[in-house]
């Protein structure tokens, strides 16, 4: 029971010794052990994941020796235990079928900074699952914003520096804002922890006392949270800064660390202001609009895009939009569907960008689309990868995507108002995903390759690679078809969040 | 740049200027917002606030004896909330291999880089030698003051560790890197940081586990008011010092030339 | 309303300066000038900070013996929160500044704006 | 004592301001350290003199010596002119 209940704190603190001690490190040592780490967190999770879901409870851990005003605490339940192994497990994967590329792209005295600053991301991924204090967040935000900045720019060109920069701004500019929202949130209830803060609100929504305050404090946290997991209008960043990094970091980034923010968002509207109070001020509304607008101007954008990777970093603002759409519904089904759709673009993007890879290296490094003719049949995995998470995108049955569409459908039933709006997007999104996503298939299986000398080249995939290919196509098909297990874990980690 | 034409150009520009206003615009609607959230907040400087609650007065009226630090600031963020300051060195640290990752040379090219610098460098006048070495044991003893007193009195590990840096940064300019390299070499710097950050993750784990499942783990507080006092909170301080002084001192280094 | 803003006139002070800051960041092209507005809009989170922690006629929570009287001392947390705050701050300047230095590396100019117009340039 | 404090705070504001109004960086650099000493002195002030030394050592020191380091660097690679572009 003890280990079990220190699960968190371990992985948080294995993480971080892992970082601190392979930053001086030779760059071999560095990838074994950062790679190991992330296998052992993810072995963690998941035994905590099981437990949790056996008994259905769920537990607060104080970091120290004083209770729960005094102290700080983690607090874990089915919901935060199913996003850590979730999110450690992709990043295992996205390093291990990356980890090529990595030697090829960086410079090997930077390796094992490299591998230092994942560790670190991980590690304030989990504090931002886990954490139940506001101010920690934050601070665990700023960790996050400047390690995902490190990793993009390890890969130093004049593209990943300028990306990154824009990145780096776009981050701060959000976290100004969220400070300020936990600052004034503390200003009118005294309290940083969330259950104490919860508390302090029903009081106040009781007594219509700070009514104003309140509703512009959900408001910037909401904005801040929303600039720095890229809802449409604040995207701006996101394609450069995936689209240039190493495919690891690309894969990291759109697959998990984005969808951090909506963890912590979650667990703000749940634990901070009670979901009614949040229902009540109307800012899921705003959420939804601009979800809705995401899906459309993600895709719209994606299918002008001829750059492999910089397509899939717009079709993530469209999956991102998606997200904030079934969370703004304001139906339980709607945020079920979104913490699933969670799932499913964790799994798929790092998919999609390591199968991208392996494509582009079977195409002689080129990026354009159409120069990878004939891709699919050269590197049999990367196309059949490929493959999987395109349809799984379009939303086709069977594949994972296809579930948490009709779940985003079932969701938007639940309100007469927003029902009709989401359903067109829904039908439409999906008809522009398959207008960027098929043609991409189209060209890998069918044309031949413009340059004669790629023809009969038949791509060598190393074991590391296949590996975790093979394992993101699996968690793919899992959450695909043994979607009842999975929809109820959420549903249970919801109903004791 | 001379590729676009004019007119291109004049789009890019009108671009900007929408984006600019927009942006004012976006900034002047924050700024009335906050100001109509800050009318409707409790007064200023009073006592019946909200923030004045029974956390707040417990750590003043039990902060001493259950952490034995006299210093309530440095007893929170040490004890009571010690978890955002170990995500506090985290960041430092983070920082540090960040710019690591940008900055850093070769070691061929920042011994060019020095051979090319020093006929030219400037900083070694006698001035400077002489104000440093009156200056560089006054800033240290006071950083380590700073350090060893931080339960006591203001300051603490960040403050403390950000004049040792300081030091360190003076005693570079003033001597030149080849002087400051013979007690501070970039193998000892990496041990002092890695070790600094290393045992404080690991006693504060020891403390948030014991903690956390409720098991006795306290360490004695000793006297209340002298320097052993305060239990884990000096050598956690001494701990931060040290990060905080190798990540200025190492984040000055490589702004500077690239390497140590 | 007008009132009550008088008299929080160091909270009202410290949010116009956060939107000073804001804009610099936001609006800024150059990127010194970009990460000083940047430090100014937290320190003006921090000031805001201090303020919530003020109260009149109290000490700075250094204890003179066990045992403190809660109304004689100020309120220790918004101090804490703020140190940390400082830390991380500095740390995210240092990070933005070798970023801001290896883009001048590249690109030769420290203008966003200048940078972005000369790549589209490349492009077409 | 007020007043002292309303003060201060236009001074601050002030700074904030001219920051982005001044056309040259290195007058915007010194304006942000003397912003950061005007700040500790307002932290001492409101009675958290663990803030005003941390300010006044990691805010107005370390951070402005970073600043000036870069611009040193910027300058240096631009072949020891005046000044930076705008």
């Amino acid at each position: 029971m003890i280990w079990l209940h220190s699960i968190p704190l371990i992985c948080i603190l294995l993480t971080l010794l892992t970082a601190a001690v392979s930053l001086p490190g030779r760059g071999r040592w560095g990838e074994g052990l950062c790679l190991l780490t992330a296998g052992a967190v993810t072995v963690l999770s998941a035994a905590l994941l099981v437990d949790l879901w056996r008994t259905g409870e769920s537990f607060t851990f104080a970091m120290g020796h004083f209770p729960a005003p005094w102290g700080n605490e983690l607090r874990a339940g089915v919901f935060e235990a199913l996003m850590a192994a979730a999110f450690s497990a992709v990043a295992l994967c996205s390093l291990l079928a990356g980890r090529e590329r990595i030697r090829q792209d960086i410079a090997p005295a930077r390796l094992g900074v490299y591998y230092a600053q994942c560790s670190l991301l991980l590690c304030s991924l989990l504090a931002l699952i886990y954490t139940n204090d506001m101010f920690t967040a934050y601070v665990f935000i700023e960790i996050n914003t400047l390690t995902a900045c490190a990793i993009v720019v390890a890969k130093d060109t004049p593209e990943t520096v300028l990306a990154t920069i824009r990145y780096l701004f776009m981050s701060l500019l959000g976290s100004g804002l969220f400070l300020i929202g936990v600052i004034l949130l503390y200003a009118i209830t005294g309290h940083l922890l969330m259950p104490n803060i919860l508390a302090a609100m029903s009081q106040l929504a009781a007594s219509g006392e700070y009514a104003l305050p309140t509703g512009m404090i959900i408001l910037l946290l909401s904005l801040g949270l929303a600039v720095k997991s890229a809802l449409f209008p604040f995207h701006t960043w996101l394609p450069s800064a995936h689209g240039s990094a190493t495919t690891a970091s690309s894969a990291i980034l759109s697959g998990i660390v984005l969808k951090g923010y909506v963890v912590l968002l979650l667990k703000i509207f749940y634990r901070v202001f009670g979901l009614e109070f949040v229902h009540r001020l109307r800012t899921p509304d705003l959420l939804f609009v601009l979800g809705l607008a995401g899906m459309l101007m993600g895709s719209v954008l994606a299918i002008r895009e001829r750059d492999i990777k910089r397509m899939l970093a717009y079709s993530s603002v469209a999956q991102i939009g998606y997200i904030f759409m079934g969370i703004g519904l304001s139906t339980l089904t709607g945020t079920v569907a979104a913490c699933f759709h969670i799932l499913t673009h964790a799994v798929t993007k790092p998919l999609l960008f390591c199968a991208a890879d392996g494509l582009m290296e079977a195409s002689g490094r080129q990026r354009d689309i159409f120069a990878m003719k004939g891709a699919g049949r050269r590197n049999l995995l990367a196309g059949v990868a490929f493959a999987v998470g395109a349809l799984s995108m379009v939303g086709i049955p069977l594949f994972s995507g296809f579930v948490s569409k009709l779940y985003f459908a079932l969701g938007s039933l639940g309100d007469p108002d927003k029902m009709l709006p989401a359903l067109l997007m829904l039908v439409l999104s999906a008809v522009l995903n398959a207008m960027y996503y098929l043609p991409v298939l189209v060209t890998i299986y069918m044309g031949d390759p413009v340059d004669g000398a790629l023809r009969l080249e038949r791509a060598k995939n190393k074991g590391g690679y296949i590996l975790a290919v093979g394992a993101l196509i699996g968690l793919n098909f899992v959450l695909g078809i043994r979607y009842p297990a999975v929809i109820a874990a959420i549903e249970r980690g919801l109903a004791t969040l | 740049m001379n590729r676009l034409n004019d007119g291109e150009r004049g789009i890019f520009r009108r671009f900007q200027a929408g984006y600019g206003a927009i942006g004012l615009l976006v900034s002047g609607a924050l700024a009335a917002v906050l100001l109509l959230t800050v009318s409707y907040l409790p007064g200023f400087g009073q006592a019946d606030r909200p923030t004045e609650n029974e956390v707040s007065q417990r750590y003043i009226a039990k902060g001493l004896e259950e952490t034995g630090a006299t210093n309530v600031v440095a007893a929170v963020i040490l004890d009571y909330r010690a978890f955002d300051t170990l995500g506090e060195s985290a960041v430092l640290f983070a920082a540090l291999a960040a710019v690591i990752l940008l900055l850093r040379e070769e070691p061929a090219a920042l011994a060019r880089r020095m051979a090319e610098r020093k006929p030219f460098e400037p900083d070694q006048g006698p001035i400077l030698r002489i104000t440093a070495r009156v200056l560089i044991p006054w800033l240290l003893l006071f950083g380590a003051y700073l350090v060893l007193n931080g339960h006591l009195s203001p300051g603490g590990g960040f403050s403390g560790g950000a004049v040792t840096g300081a030091a360190m940064i003076l005693h570079n300019l003033a001597f030149g890197p080849e002087q400051t390299r013979r007690f501070l070499s970039e193998r000892i710097f990496f041990r002092l940081l890695v070790g600094a950050l290393c045992f404080y993750g690991l006693a504060k784990g020891y403390v948030f586990f014991t903690g956390g499942n409720h098991l006795p783990g306290s360490i004695p507080l000793g006297q209340a008011g002298s320097i052993f006092s305060g239990g884990l909170i000096g050598p956690l301080n001494i701990a931060v010092g040290i990060v905080t002084a190798c990540a200025v001192y190492g984040i000055f280094a490589l702004f500077d030339r690239g390497g140590w | 309303m007008g009132e009550n803003l008088l008299r929080n006139y160091l909270e009202a002070g410290a949010v116009v300066i956060f939107s000073v800051g804001f804009s610099t960041l936001l609006l800024q092209s150059n990127l010194i000038k970009k990460i000083i507005g940047f430090n100014i809009m937290d320190t003006a989170v921090f000031l805001f900070l201090a303020a919530k922690g003020y109260i009149a006629g109290r000490r700075a929570p250094i204890l003179t013996g066990p045992g403190g009287d809660p109304a004689q001392y100020i309120n220790p947390i918004p101090s804490a929160l703020v140190l940390t705050g400082i830390v991380i701050s500095v740390s995210v300047t240092a990070f933005a500044l070798a970023l801001a230095l290896r883009l001048y590396e590249r690109y030769g100019s420290l203008d966003l704006n200048e940078i972005l117009l000369s790549r589209e340039g490349e492009k077409t | 004592m007020t007043l002292f404090k309303v003060l201060l705070l236009l001074f601050l504001i002030a700074c904030a301001a001219a920051v982005s109004l001044t056309r040259r960086l290195l007058p915007a650099i010194i304006i942000f350290m003397s912003y950061s000493l005007v700040m500790s002195l307002l932290w001492a002030l409101l009675e958290a003199p663990d803030l005003a030394v941390t300010e006044a050592a990691v805010g107005a020191g370390i951070t402005s010596v970073l600043f000036f380091l870069a611009l040193k660097r910027v300058r240096a690679l631009r072949g020891e002119e005046n000044e930076p572009p705008e």
